[in-house]
């Protein structure tokens, strides 16, 4: 028997395989026949639909504010409802002069929700920051100070109304999940089984009934003569009803974090709140930021709901302002087309981020 | 190099090259022959690519360039091929790998009967053959996760004997066990070899690898770095590579 | 050796963590107390005052309206608590075909993430992505709009032989009740009992001889054969009520109101596309080395995906199914925005003409709660039956 | 009462008014509300506070309505609101004065061919739910045999959008709501007909809540004092100048010239005057927000002054 | 039996007894005394509660019977008595139980700032005394994730031993790791034995029992079987539980 040496063999890149467009296209299109026949149904309907899609949508389309253009033979999409409509569509109610309060307003709020979705904000200033321009936001919208005229809450509406709604639920909602959630895994009963019956309570039930609720019943639960805004009732409703889900969520990212972390946590001395602050909390949230995104985006397109109780957020001042114009109102589903843009800008860059997130949890858990 | 060239080779390696991906390459320029019968053990540092050199040769990976023929077959991208490669080799994973929503007996009667037709009946029989010769007849009917690891893993070498296999892999099969547990499936592992089935084994265990295997195979970076008996691979190693390792993993 | 149960003691001190927790649940239960006593102590005083009425006692009165779409005859003399029923019943109704759709499409979509052709991967995430962005509600009010504002009106309904599709909605032709009908349903019933028969003697057929038979097309074969059988005996009666164009609407035959129709498809379309990321999910969530395992075993790809991935796979679907399930449930209340009779709306009506808002919101969220904790109880027992078993 | 010192103190009378129903209460896009309902609200404010601008409106729609008046959230419900038995006697609320009287009557297109409501037979017919409408629709139906299939919406314009695209073939509501909306609404407005049945009565009214009695009556004599207002020819126009110039005792009654008739309400002696001075009298709030020359142009039919062949019968400011 | 009773002990187990549930008895009449200084191993088979004796020693887990005596302070439900215990003791569990989301320093100075109230510029300067002494000061900024098991397994004793304890805990510090590894962190306990600090091991490597402990416990069913110096327990095992046992991890 005899032995060599280690002589190390140098890699070598991998050989090229056919790779390339048409490589692709063998492999991913026409692999074998049920693919290929698979592709040629798919492709037939997507070649006879899409050009007639567009066609409708772009080429035909009028974007003149003139309704009449409309009703000539042959115009397909009639976006002028939109160039038209857009700043009730947008703003709702609000005083025509006034709204560019609302617009600086939701360009601040959006404006802070990309910034809190980026890592390097996440400092202690930023819930000060957040208190700061909600301050800002409702000193333009209500007016009243700095000269501004006042405008009262019922005659907002549009764009701000719904991204007001989501923002500062899911702000709210933030603090109670987090103490229903530890709630439902704490070991004294009483309060387990309190925040388990809130939980499966609110989830039970749909949300337009909290908000009916909100909006109809709540004036009677008060003392005589206490008078809540209705916007704001209508906004205690959502958040209570977004922390129900918020704690599920949380409580997913606590139950994920090893019972190991505790048991550290106190051998080293640390105390039940120094433990939960400093060791379960910060892994257990960045664990769920997708379920929080995911609960935000949910959240986000409930508020669509509050139209059912009269409040004009963007579908109710579409609604508005189009349904009472009958010159307009055949061509509300281009307006519809319009919001769901709106909603699907917002909604599918929320859900990029949370995959993006997701992905970045991942890699910091590998070396 | 020592070839045991008595019969002729049931696995033949011939320049076999593997990369993931197009940059890391991980097995370079493999030659290696295992003659039928024969039980190898191969050990090497973590990353080395051992579990991919056996996971080729039941095609779990596929290798990029070189030739790699099994029991006469060479291994391509033909499905038929692979099928009947697959029949003569018994695969044993680190992690088991049982069907957890299948009892015991359920595991090993999966294959023969959907694979191999044979009537439940007679795969029942056959399987409870296996559990036999493995020890845990009597946990025939409970659920692999009701078993403790030495136990899964014992299931999981008669699952993989179900086949009939010419040849047997066996992916660390020890090393996510306790101490105790790992004395089981040792234990199991030597009295099969003494069969005459053709084995390979990735695993650190040198007290078996001293007790059977007739050739000890030590990887490092891809490579095969050195071959030999173990008497003389433990008591002698030759590269420097090895004898870091040796010390290692004897050292303690 | 002592005993072999353990002695249970307390030591009473503020040191003492057990002590504490019973103070921290005792202040908890006060303050909770409190703040219920206070809402319902202002509702009571409140209605006091105002001479506001309460109680159920308006269930048993005449409802005194009538409702537009009912699974049977409802008159408006009858009380309030049958209107009610019918509310519940419309709710389900959708519920349970949006259910069985979305699940349908949803699994389709899903399961097509997985293909190996580029195109179907990408149709069905654009689908997802699309519909996954959208409110709900907005979804149903297009719908509402296309199916209103896009069809034509009655007297120029499409028409493809006796089916109508107009604003009206979609009117189908339902055959007329007749013994024929009964014998037809008889051999449908012989048909599954036949079908439940030769699927036991397949198995037993595979266990025995390891021979496979078909298992979708000679039942499918068998019951199509037997109501066919069933129909013949019955002297094939072939009588239908046909709809006809009338003056304003199309008349007769049965019908599914536009308002159905887009709560339907709108819920159908939303939900699917959250059940199709539950069931990539699910498939993707087998761990790795089962396929390998699988592999190994000389297993083909469909048999890997039959025997080894669904089942382990629908352990993880279920209960984030369910989850759909009830919210398709709960959104069916957004019917209302768009005048379909669910329960909510049948509430809201109750709610303006009697006044008792307490009384007939509650009511609809009780509706909800029992919905919710009976699927939940149910997926419940079935996670525990079907639950992997371990030590 | 406790209502009206809350009023004072807050210097703005809460008025519950409809979401938006042209000529009754709607708002304009510069969020002026006008409307009959609406001026009624800034007479009581005139009278109340002096100043017909403080009225703080909150649109409400029909679910809304009464719990917003029963927990104390609006001072008044001016709300095209009909009274009823039910409403009156179960919600804990006060019927102040009607202001005015409606029937419900259907509206169909002119290209439909119908004359009669007896031709609706099994038709659907759009109604927004939770009003005295949608159980109107079911007697009347009930009635005739007619089997008329109701499709009930939750708000106004779903109800009205559901009629004009089609959905239906008629649409019902109150007869002057269906002149609003035709006209309002429709494209053209000569493609509607309203029928000529009218099918309920619907005595429309602002309500309050119970429990305080001098609110109640403020709201009430309010509205009597605008109709008595008219009746004695006492205008917006020449309020000022009859003040001094009047001879008439009941108008100098009406002026708080004569008699101090505020101080038996809590108000001061030129209550009326100031309201009658912001709005006009009754006559002329009708006219110009329903009446025929209006943009909705309802003739005056029973909602005239009794002596002119109406209903229209104010109890005496005495 | 021979007991080191040279100096008054620092851990004194009285006729401890412990229950999981109602009905599992998991620790049985405890008896044990340990010296300052003392060095400790224990082992027996899995399941036999050694785990939930060395926790018992800062009340992870709570005894229901019997007196448990640390440092002199006895362990009751007061919680004050068992902050201080706490900090008196350092321990080391099998899966290291690092904070993912604190650097390695981070980790180190966490208590010594929270509890220990000190500033932190002089908890990072002790930090990193105890990083070098486990020899690995140069991974202070890293993430414990980033570091291999045999690293985190040192910064865990770090970490522990940040706290100046007089105790320290091992439980099966060693078993979660690669075979390089394991000597690794052997090594750093060894010179920290040598330090003369109190230590109890849950270990099953032997190596380490016969180079560093002053006795061997063995462990069997919730009770104390037998307990020598290493050298007779291995040589010359009294009970038949622990010949069995010695047979099985010693045998491959
Ligand atoms: N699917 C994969 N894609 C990319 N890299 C891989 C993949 N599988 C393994 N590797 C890498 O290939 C190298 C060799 O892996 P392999 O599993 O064969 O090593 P090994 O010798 O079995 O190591 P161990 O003892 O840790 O099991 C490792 O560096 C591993 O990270
Ligand atoms: N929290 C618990 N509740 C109930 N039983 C438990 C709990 N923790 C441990 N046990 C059981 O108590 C017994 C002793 O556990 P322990 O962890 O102390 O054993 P061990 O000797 O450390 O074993 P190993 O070598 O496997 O770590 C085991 O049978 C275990 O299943
Ligand atoms: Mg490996
Ligand atoms: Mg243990």
């Amino acid at each position: 028997m005899t032995s060599t040496t280690f002589q190390p063999i140098a890699p070598r890149p991998a050989p090229v395989n056919s790779e390339g467009p048409l490589a692709w296209i063998k492999s991913n299109l026409l692999a074998d026949w049920k693919t290929s026949l698979g592709t040629f149904v798919i492709g037939g309907l997507l070649l006879w639909l899409l050009p007639q899609a567009i066609h409708w949508a772009l080429i035909s389309a009028s974007w003149s504010p003139h309704y009449e253009v409309c009703h000539a033979e042959g115009v397909g999409a009639c976006w002028g409802v939109i160039s038209e409509k857009y700043r009730i569509i947008l703003f709702g109610r609000y005083p025509y002069e006034e709204q560019w309060r609302p617009l600086i307003a939701t360009i601040l709020l959006t404006g802070l929700l990309v910034v809190s979705c980026m890592r390097s904000f996440w400092k202690a200033w930023l819930p000060l920051l957040w208190l700061a321009v909600l301050a800002v936001f409702f000193a333009l919208m209500y007016g009243k100070v700095f000269g501004l005229t006042q405008v009262d809450t019922d005659r907002w509406g549009g764009l701000p109304l719904t991204i007001l709604l989501s923002s500062l639920s899911l702000v709210l909602c933030f603090p109670i999940a987090l103490l229903v959630a530890l709630g439902r895994r704490s070991k004294l009963p009483a309060i387990r089984s309190f925040c388990t019956i809130y939980v499966e309570l609110i989830r039970g039930v749909p949300l337009i009934s909290v908000l009916f609720m909100a909006s109809f019943m709540f004036p009677l639960f008060m003392p005589q003569g206490t008078q809540i805004d209705v916007l704001v009732r209508v906004l205690v409703g959502i958040t209570l009803f977004a922390a129900a889900y918020m704690a599920e969520v949380i409580r997913g990212g606590l139950q994920a974090i090893p019972k190991g972390q505790v048991e550290a946590a106190a051998t080293l001395g640390l105390s039940y709140w120094q433990t939960q602050r400093m060791i379960v909390l910060p892994q257990a949230l960045a664990m769920v930021v997708p379920g929080i995104m995911n609960n935000f985006i949910s959240t986000f397109k409930d508020t669509s709901l509050v139209t059912i109780v009269s409040l004009y957020e963007l579908t109710g001042a579409l609604k508005l302002g189009v349904n009472s114009d009958a010159n307009w109102r055949p061509y509300i589903i281009e307006g519809y087309f319009f919001i769901a843009l709106i909603y699907f800008v917002f909604c599918f860059s929320m859900s990029r981020y949370s995959r993006w997130v997701e992905k970045q949890v991942n890699k910091s858990k590998l070396r | 190099m020592a070839e045991t060239n008595t019969t002729s080779p049931i696995i033949t390696f011939d320049k076999v090259n593997k990369w993931y991906g197009n940059n890391f390459h991980v097995l370079r320029d493999i030659d290696l022959s295992v003659a039928k019968g024969e039980r190898i053990v191969i050990c090497g540092p973590s990353g080395s690519g051992k579990s991919t050199l056996i996971r080729c040769i039941n095609r779990l990976e596929e290798h990029q360039q070189g030739h790699l023929i099994v029991d006469g077959v060479e291994l391509t991208d033909d499905i038929k091929a692979i099928d009947q490669v697959r029949k003569e080799v018994g695969m044993v994973f680190q992690q088991f790998n049982l069907f957890p929503h299948l009892t015991v007996l359920e595991n090993l009667t999966l294959s023969p009967m959907w694979v191999g037709k044979i009537p439940k009946k007679e795969a029942e029989e056959k399987a409870m053959v296996q559990l036999k010769r493995v020890r845990i007849a009597e946990q025939a009917h409970k659920y692999p996760l009701q078993l403790s690891g030495g136990q899964q893993q014992r299931v999981a070498i008669a699952r993989a004997l179900c086949l009939k296999p010419k040849i047997m892999l066996f992916d660390e099969p020890t090393s996510a066990l306790d101490p105790e547990m790992i004395k089981e499936v040792l234990d199991v592992m030597i009295a099969m070899a003494s069969e005459g089935i053709t084995m390979l084994c990735v695993t650190h265990e040198m007290g078996f690898a001293k007790a059977v295997a007739d050739r000890v195979i030590f990887m490092d970076q891809g490579q095969i770095v050195e071959q030999n008996n173990p008497h003389d691979f433990f008591n002698n190693p030759q590269s420097e590579r090895s004898k870091d390792f040796l010390s290692k993993i004897l050292g303690h | 050796m002592s005993s072999d149960t353990p002695p249970s003691h307390h030591h009473w001190s503020w040191r003492s963590q057990a002590f504490r927790g019973i103070v921290y649940q005792v202040l908890a239960v006060v303050a909770i107390v409190a703040v219920v006593w206070f809402l319902a102590h202002n509702t009571l005083v409140n209605m006091r005052v105002r001479g506001i009425q309460s109680g159920f006692d308006f269930l048993s009165q005449a409802a005194g309206f009538d409702i537009g779409e009912s699974l049977y005859p409802f008159d408006s003399e009858q009380p309030y608590w049958q209107a009610f029923l019918v509310g519940v019943t419309n709710t389900l109704r959708v519920a349970i075909v949006g259910i069985i759709l979305s699940t349908v499409l949803g699994t389709l979509l899903g399961i097509g993430r997985f293909s190996r052709n580029a195109l179907v991967r990408g149709v069905c995430l654009s689908y997802v992505e699309a519909f996954r962005n959208i409110p709900v509600l907005l979804q149903l009010l297009m719908w509402y709009v296309i199916l209103t504002e896009v069809l034509p009106s009655a007297d120029v309904a499409w028409q493809v032989g006796d089916f109508f599709l107009s604003k009206g909605g979609l009117n189908y032709p339902i055959p007329v009740w007749a013994a024929g009908q009964l014998w037809a349903a008889f051999g449908l019933l012989a048909g599954v009992a036949l079908v439940l028969l030769y699927r036991r003697w397949a198995k037993r057929q595979f266990e025995a001889t390891g021979q496979l038979r078909s298992a979708f097309w000679v039942p499918v074969l068998i019951l199509v054969a037997c109501s066919l059988a069933g129909w013949a005996l019955g002297g094939a009666p072939t009588e239908l009520n046909r709809p006809v164009k009338g003056d304003f609407a199309i008349e007769n035959g049965g019908a599914l109101t536009p308002e159905f129709l887009a709560v339907l498809i709108g819920l159908t379309l939303y939900t699917a596309s959250f059940i199709a990321e539950v069931v990539r999910g699910g498939i993707a969530s087998v761990p790795r080395g089962q396929g390998e395992a699988a592999s190994a075993l000389g297993l083909s790809q469909q048999q890997e995906m039959r025997l080894v991935m669904l089942p382990q796979a629908l352990r993880v679907i279920i209960p984030p199914l369910t989850n759909q399930y009830l919210n398709l449930t709960k959104n069916s209340s957004l019917a209302v925005a768009i005048g379909y009779p669910d329960v909510v709306s049948i509430a809201n009506t109750a709610l303006n003409q009697t006044g008792r808002a307490v009384e007939c919101i509650s009511l609809v969220m009780l509706v909800y709660l029992i919905t919710s904790l009976g699927t939940s109880l149910l997926m419940g027992w079935y996670n525990s039956r079907a639950a992997i078993k371990e030590r | 009462g406790k209502t009206l010192d809350s009023i004072k103190s807050r210097g703005q009378v809460i008025c519950g008014v409809n979401t938006g129903l042209a000529g009754f209460g709607a708002a304009d896009s510069a969020g002026k509300w006008t409307g009959l309902d609406v001026d009624v609200c800034r007479a009581v404010a005139a009278a109340v506070l002096g100043d017909a601008e403080k009225v703080k409106y909150v649109p409400l729609n029909a679910q809304q309505r009464f719990t917003a008046l029963q927990s104390g959230e609006v001072d008044v419900l001016s709300r095209n609101t009909t009274f009823t038995l039910t409403r009156d006697a179960s919600l804990g609320l006060n019927l102040t004065a009607v202001t005015y009287y409606d029937g419900q009557g259907f509206m169909v297109p002119v290209k439909s061919k119908i004359k009669s409501a007896t031709q609706l037979k099994g038709q659907t017919v759009c109604v927004q739910s939770g009003t005295t409408t949608e159980k109107n629709l079911t007697d009347y139906s009930k009635a005739k045999g007619l089997g008329i299939k109701p499709v009930v919406f939750e708000q106004l314009e779903a109800a009205e959008n559901a009629y004009f695209t089609g959905r239906c073939i008629a649409y019902t509501t109150d007869a002057s709501g269906l002149a609003s909306t035709r006209n309002k609404v429709a494209k053209v407005p000569a493609d509607h007909i309203i029928l000529p049945e009218l099918i309920s009565k619907e005595p429309l009214g602002p309500m309050v809540r119970r429990g305080d009695d001098e609110w109640y009556a403020i709201v009430k004599w309010v509205i009597y004092g605008l109709l008595e207002a008219e009746e004695y020819g006492v205008t917006q126009a020449n309020v000022d100048s009859l003040k001094t110039s009047s001879t008439d005792p009941v108008v100098k009654r009406i002026l708080g010239t004569s008699e101090d008739t505020g101080k038996l309400l809590g108000l001061d002696k030129e209550w009326m005057a100031r309201a009658i001075k912001a709005t006009g009298n009754y006559g002329e709030i009708f006219e110009r927000n329903v009446g025929p020359k209006s943009a909705l142009g309802l003739p005056r039919g029973v909602n005239n002054q009794w002596n002119k062949g109406g209903l229209m019968y104010a109890y005496p400011v005495r």
